[in-house]
């Protein structure tokens, strides 16, 4: 299982370095101007490192991935996304994900995320885009949905929760700085992470 | 004698901050300027803030002054890094930048114990200039 | 829209303040960065702080920071020199340096009042790091 | 009366100057160690002004000193000295001073010095060079000294307050950082102060 994460997180990466300029627009609006330069800025190194080693388990591999992004993004979704990939890689099976593993993984990326920047669903960041997403696939291991459905559902969702930070006011991270004018833009934290699992998804079924 | 970090997003800004804190200091303490990305932008080096506080640490404390957003957040991430027994005497501080840097190197000059110079600079004061 | 002046001891801090405010500001508001004295070393020139409310004065008013010391009183002195018109609109906020130039430079740039920018920067609140 | 004044300017400087050193060793123990270097920065460029043009009025010497400290000293004893001077231009006769002039002359440079620093005496400041100088003036008037006596009480006073800094604790200026660890150094700014009251009074009688 370890070549199809490395083939996933490679898909991820270059997916996020194609949407350097939209990201880093979308942060122009609302804060500095860096998320997507920060972000192909770590998948950059995140690739090299993938091409330089073979890695003997997701364990391994996705805590080069959270390491990676910590030395190199520079900017507040560094740690964030690196305390959620080093969540992960606790906890990461090597076996195929089943619907309980990817809900454990979901979770625990959360987790890290909120344990580094202390937000809540609704404060206009990535945690609206990736909790939307985790309550999916919860609802769909309750409703006993398969999971392709699953991971269908919970890309839906990923996205309608991006596209949900369109008409919310930000109240952590820089764009909070703007009040009441950080409405009607959509925040590029929740965007980054909407392609991350979109491109999971889309790469998993 | 406490040791101080400077975290900022610039590089100068850090540098600066340490020279102007230099300039008022008594006795040794040492001051690391931590400031920008790896690569000379700016922004964070979680990193070199890791080196920083490996470098320096001290039994009588370390205060870090971070100036905002990722700082702080890379600040405490690598603060949740150490063990235990160093995690405890090394803290964040809620002051300004610039003007809290300088008192806490005068103060930590002076022999002040952590607690105390952090009550100066976190005092709601640090920030009055009239 | 209110326009900012940056005055430190060190010119770096000044000018690394600039660029962090900067990187955040949407609009056109124009930031000086001021630091050192005429020589190079550490200290306030007066004269250049004059010289910079005088480029950029604007009827929406302007919002000076300084960090400590000789900065405050050189910024006061300069004040007093203005004219009565001038003068009023213009203000040296009780405000951390740093995290008081990005937060006016965002405000600023949104097309906030002055009395609004200053509330913002003025809160104790703005050196909470936690 | 110009002539001397500019003398005494000159000496004044030459003072400051030789005293580099001591000013700055003062201001290492309680400040940032740049009192004798500003001062002397500034009073070199005084000289500098002084020598380079023919002034017609004291009130238009001592405008110049004032500009000329303001412009190049880079501390807080710029802006201090600088209003200081700066007020004793507006009031300053071209007459011989009389014990009047003297006191006028003192009051404008302790409320030049009080408008920029807002501190009083016993804060360990300059003022209290300054303030105890003026006062002794104004005793001598009461007291009917003639001039060279009251210039001898002042420079007398003068020196006992730049002294009486040594048990005070700075809560104005730099010093005020160090709470009551600046007890038991003497001011550099009232050191500075006391020499040039000194210069003025040795020059004058
Ligand atoms: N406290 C937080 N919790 C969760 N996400 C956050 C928080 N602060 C910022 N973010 C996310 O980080 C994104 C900005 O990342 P980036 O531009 O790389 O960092 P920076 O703000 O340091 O320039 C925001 O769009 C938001 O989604
Ligand atoms: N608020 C004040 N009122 C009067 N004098 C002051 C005040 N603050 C500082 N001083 C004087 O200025 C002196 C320090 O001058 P200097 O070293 O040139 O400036 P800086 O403190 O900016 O380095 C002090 O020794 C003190 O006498
Ligand atoms: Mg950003
Ligand atoms: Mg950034
Ligand atoms: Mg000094
Ligand atoms: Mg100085």
């Amino acid at each position: 299982m370890t070549e199809k994460s490395k083939e996933i997180i490679n898909k991820v990466a270059d997916v996020i370095i194609e949407n350097k300029k939209y990201l880093t627009e979308l942060d122009s609006a609302i804060g500095d101007g860096d998320h997507g330069i920060n972000m192909s800025k770590g998948f950059n190194k995140v690739k090299e490192k993938l091409e330089a080693k073979d890695y003997e388990s997701n364990k391994e591999l996705i805590k080069t991935v959270a390491m990676t992004l910590i030395s190199t993004v520079g900017g507040a979704s560094g740690p964030l996304y690196g305390t959620a990939f080093l969540n992960i890689s606790k906890i990461i099976p090597d076996a195929d994900f089943d619907l309980d593993s990817l809900i454990e993984i979901g979770e625990s990326a959360v987790a890290g995320i909120q344990k580094r920047g202390k937000a809540e669903q609704g404060e206009k960041t990535m945690l609206d885009t990736i909790i939307p997403a985790v309550n999916s696939l919860k609802e769909s291991k309750e409703n006993g949905d398969n999971i392709e459905e699953a991971l269908k559902q919970c890309k839906a969702k990923a996205e309608e929760g991006m596209k949900a930070t369109i008409d919310m006011q930000a109240t952590k991270g820089r764009a909070s700085y703007l009040g009441k004018r950080s409405i009607g833009h959509q925040d590029p934290g929740a965007t980054s992470s909407y392609l991350i699992i979109k491109t999971v998804v889309d790469e998993l079924y | 004698m406490v040791n101080i970090i400077l975290v900022s997003h610039v590089k100068e800004i850090a540098e600066g901050a340490k020279k102007l804190a230099e300039q008022m200091k008594q006795g040794d303490v040492e001051i690391i300027a931590v400031g920008g990305t790896p690569d000379g932008d700016i922004g964070t080096d979680p990193d070199a803030i890791e080196t920083a506080v490996n470098e320096i640490y001290k039994e009588d404390g370390v205060i870090i002054l971070a100036d905002l957003g990722s700082a702080i957040m890379s600040v405490n991430m690598v603060l949740d890094w150490l063990e235990e027994e160093v995690r405890e005497k090394v803290v964040l501080a809620d002051a300004p930048f610039v003007e809290g840097a300088v008192v806490a190197a005068v103060e930590a000059g002076m022999g002040n114990k952590i607690e105390e110079i952090l009550e100066s600079i976190e005092s709601a004061d640090m920030i009055k200039k009239n």
